[in-house]
């Protein structure tokens, strides 16, 4: 059931360049499932930020955001305190279907801003008593963040654009060193960088999470679509149907 | 405090409806709140062929307003009728259809295959969507083609005719007048206005298609001014719709002269938009000295 | 950084000028800074007498913008060369003369009259001020008539003519292929948009003239929309304006293909708008990787 | 020399119903002359809102100003706290000219947001040794501020417009009553309310101060004039030429 509701901001902290992690008091904290997100309004701003959900503490009724400042909106999100409020729709969006998937090995990829999702995936899936691989990339040293928490749950490779910290280059030249084996892989970050990714991999089974400016976050406007490979001419809602998609499933632009 | 609105064909429980494209078919909002709280639904714009719509980036985001170029993307007039209008039924609250088209035979193909369901109450013609290259805006903008459109669809339907304006135009009035006189049965004003918003990074438009529709709280004088000009030359009905965010603003709209007001993209702000604007509405009138909505109506004019 | 901005007879040190009615004669925002640093400076709209204009209020606010209806108040363009303008000749920086009226001759006369005075270095002919009851936005928004007065203007005058456009039209280009047919040296664009507020308490328009024009941020979509259209398909020079607030602003209008920009509403939040946008322009050009202003212009073309 | 400071505030204290009062930390107080007002930007909001000087400090270079909640401009000063700062254009306009002025008595006639300029403007004369004589108007009761600071500068007298406090009905009906002797009167209020005060005191020496909808605050826009008297043609500007005007100059409309 999608609500909104307005949440109580428990902490507020940066943890990178430009980077934020935020927890938020929610009672609907533990539905939220990886891959989701949620839609955040601003005062003075005609349209919602969509965030994808970094971590759960269903115990606590928490749940963290980790956003980096981009433009506006994510400026104006940094500038918020704890003990302040927020605006927000939630759960948005379809998660990784973890529960269905049969798996010893998984795969992560993660890019910058596309990292958050996949650490709240890296848990439920250590969790499940998967083994995880993680690779990240960022574009210089001070913008990464959470490495330890990945390390934490299974072997964890970094790369950076300017090679300030680990592998000089893309996530993808880590896969080429690396020829990881899995089940699964999970990939989530920069359109160019996925269209890396699930070319890398094609073939693989795996599943992508997409970003698009979105109106609604619902499911109502159709902003946000992205046009399937089995028939171009017809298209899902990455705000409804996504963000999470079968890595064959959709084509991207 | 009686809300009800009475226009040709719509007898409204409240005068606050959804605008044509910010609210799909209702099934997403339906989770927030009962549909039938609210006066009257407008769905998502139908053509008589399934349509992609434009590409992606669609929506941008502007000062006190936004920008789409959704391009009437829809599942087609058959589709609409089958899979998505049924949904409605169970809400007490009656639905109009957005009928769109490249052609003439188009928007009366539309319209006819629209008389077979039995799950609409009045027709939206949009002649005024600014984000499809053939069709769409040239109807709302050349007084002629607006009349013959009007015309064909006024004589091919079942269910009264809500001319849906653009506002990209020298001359509301002559626009309204032309409609008015091949039988429109209402006005629906106003629809976006054009605009375009540049990505300085990107060095290119941030909508894929260029220009898009610029809706919300940014555009609302303009709105006003539209449905105040023509309600003082035109003794039509309107629904008026163009930034409405509150109920202070619903009735600013009424005061202009419109008998029904639609909330389009204020819905993708607060999907409680609606029914928050309904549920104050009362609150508002009393305040600012009506006994009712009908009350309202036009009490902006000097 | 290179901000030396060229247009026809005017070569500006920077691309930033008040626009005209949002800056008076520059006198009192002369107390702010040092006038020198800007552009150019277009002052308030010249008629052939003096002008009380319309009643008070005049203007409103609205979100992100606001409405004015000044009704073109000035003391006659005689008295404006003899009293205004010689205030402005200590600065190092050209003086536009904005050049209003009612009738093909008034602003004939006007211009013939502005051939007297060496205190100017340019026309801006105002053919679209939506709030004069005659003239003003006619001439902007009917192409025959605003041809024949750019025709006459620009016979008459001795400096190069930029004719200020109204978007307050179905077809901009149109529009400006209309007056650069008959030899208009440049453009401005865009004039305000005709709006409305209402007074829910006073049951009536706030602006006492009922219309206003719409200026601020709300529009600046719709500026960027028409100047892009119009340089897609015109080589004209274009002093752009509408909304802006910030340098970035003023880099869209530049990659929307403006050759200059100006700088309104602004003013009236910001004394200080024009001087910290200059300083701003060249920090944000080369963030986005621009050599010079001129290495921007129309860079947002696709 | 006008300027446009950003001022910090040193209190902002709710006084009556709806009504504030603010102190401002500014090198440019002691230049403040009664009458004057300050241009405050908001954010987030197109136009400035124009707000008399209710008192001045020179010595601890901080003014005051009171305000009612009108709008949304108003309602957000509302919530300002003491150590925000706002960002101001200062000084406007014209002022009430007394140093010119010869005189042994006069008597002030304010109304609601009226009444701030004219403590500034009472006190004033008193540290000139004018004898003042102050009539007031306000809704009702709650409304009331400043009655205790009028009453130490001289006669006070309070009318509410419900009876809930003072001489029920009008500032008029007072003078009428109480037939006040004085060398200059001082009126500030709502335009019914100068007019009923002028054309009451028509022929009697008087400057009153009036209010319009203001663009630009300085001059330039033309936005707030109000016609001549001698000339109907012409006209003043009442953010510059005004808001003080001699009481026979302008026509109240
Ligand atoms: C499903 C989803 C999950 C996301 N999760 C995260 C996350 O966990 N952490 C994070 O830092 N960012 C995330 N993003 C991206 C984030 O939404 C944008 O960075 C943010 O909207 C930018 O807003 P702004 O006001 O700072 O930028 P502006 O450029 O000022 O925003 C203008 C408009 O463009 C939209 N926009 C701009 N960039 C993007 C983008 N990349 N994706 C979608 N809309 C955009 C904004 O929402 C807004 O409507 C996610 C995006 C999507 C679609
Ligand atoms: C010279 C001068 C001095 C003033 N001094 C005071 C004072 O000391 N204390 C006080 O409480 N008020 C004073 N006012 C009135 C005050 O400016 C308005 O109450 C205020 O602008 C309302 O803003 P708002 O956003 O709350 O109202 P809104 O109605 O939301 O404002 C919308 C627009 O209308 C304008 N506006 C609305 N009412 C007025 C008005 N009465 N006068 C001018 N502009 C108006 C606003 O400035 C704004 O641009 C003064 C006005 C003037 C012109
Ligand atoms: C995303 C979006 C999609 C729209 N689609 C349609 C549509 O399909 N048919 C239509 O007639 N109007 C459409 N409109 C216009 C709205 O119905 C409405 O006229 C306009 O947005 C002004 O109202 P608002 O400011 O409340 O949004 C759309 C508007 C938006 C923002
Ligand atoms: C108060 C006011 C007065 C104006 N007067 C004139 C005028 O006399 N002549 C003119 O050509 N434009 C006039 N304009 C229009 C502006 O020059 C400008 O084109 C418009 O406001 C859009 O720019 P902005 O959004 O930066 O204000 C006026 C605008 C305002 C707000
Ligand atoms: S953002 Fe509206 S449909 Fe996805
Ligand atoms: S407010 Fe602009 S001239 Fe007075």
């Amino acid at each position: 059931m999608i609500t909104k509701q307005l949440l109580k901001i428990n902490s507020h902290l940066q943890i990178a360049e430009d980077t934020f992690e935020v927890v938020l008091q929610s009672s609907m904290a533990q539905v939220l499932k990886p891959g989701q997100f949620v839609h955040i309004a601003l005062p003075n701003h005609m349209l919602r930020r969509p965030v994808s959900v970094a971590a759960v503490d269903a115990h606590a009724e928490t749940f963290t955001i980790i956003f980096k400042i981009f433009g506006e909106g994510t400026r104006q999100l940094g500038k918020y305190k704890a003990g302040d409020s927020l605006d927000v729709i939630l759960p948005c969006g379809s998660y990784y279907p973890i529960d269905q998937l049969e798996m010893n090995q998984a795969l992560i990829v993660g890019g910058g801003i596309g990292v958050p999702p996949l650490y709240y995936l890296a848990k439920s899936l250590k969790d499940k008593g998967v083994k995880v691989t993680s690779i990240l990339g960022f574009q210089s040293k001070d913008q990464i963040f959470y490495e330890e928490k990945f390390q934490q749950i299974g072997d964890t490779y970094i790369a950076t654009n300017d090679g300030s910290y680990g592998t000089k280059g893309f996530v993808t030249d880590i896969i080429d060193e690396m020829e990881p084996t899995f089940d699964y892989f999970f990939s989530c970050g920069p359109t160019p960088m996925l269209k890396a990714v699930s070319s890398k991999l094609d073939g693989r089974n795996g599943y992508i999470s997409l970003e698009e400016r979105m109106g609604c976050g619902v499911g109502t406007c159709y902003a946000c679509v992205v046009p399937l490979k089995e028939d171009p001419s017809k298209s899902k809602k990455i705000c409804k149907d996504g963000p999470v998609f079968s890595a064959n499933e959709v084509i991207l632009t | 405090m009686n809300l009800t609105a009475r226009l040709p064909g719509l007898t409204l429980k409240n005068p606050v409806m959804p605008a044509s494209g910010c609210f799909g078919f209702g099934k997403e909002y339906s989770q927030f709140y009962d549909l039938s709280e609210l006066g009257a639904i407008i769905v998502k714009a139908a053509t008589g062929e399934a349509r992609y719509g434009n590409l992606t980036p669609r929506v941008a985001e502007t000062s006190s307003g936004m920008l789409n170029a959704i391009g009437l993307q829809n599942p087609g007039v058959e589709q609409i009728i089958e899979e998505e209008l049924p949904f409605l039924r169970p809400y007490d609250t009656p639905v109009i259809a957005n009928v769109a088209g490249s052609t003439v035979e188009e928007y009366v193909k539309v319209t006819k295959t629209l008389n077979h369901s039995k799950d609409i109450t009045a027709l939206e013609l949009n002649i005024s969507c600014p984000n499809v290259k053939e069709g769409g805006v040239q109807f709302g903008t050349d007084p002629s083609l607006a009349k013959e459109v009007t015309y064909q669809v006024k004589e091919a339907s079942d269910y009264p005719v809500y001319v849906k304006l653009s506002p990209n135009v020298s001359n509301i009035v002559e626009m309204a007048k032309a409609v008015s006189e091949v039988g429109a049965d209402g006005l629906s004003m106003i629809n976006t206005l054009t605009g375009m918003q540049i990505n300085l990074k990107q060095r290119k438009p941030i909508i894929a298609n260029k220009t898009g529709g610029l809706s919300g709280p940014a555009i609302k004088p303009i709105a006003i001014r539209m449905i105040y000009e023509v309600r003082q030359s035109l003794d039509i009905p309107i629904i008026g719709m163009g930034g409405i965010i509150t109920a202070e603003d619903a009735l600013e709209f009424l005061l202009a002269g419109a008998d029904a007001v639609a909330v389009g993209t204020a819905n993708f702000q607060n999907p409680l938009a609606c029914p928050e604007i309904i549920n104050d509405l009362p609150r508002v009138l009393k305040q600012y000295g009506f006994d009712s909505v009908e009350d309202a109506i036009g009490k902006g004019h000097v």
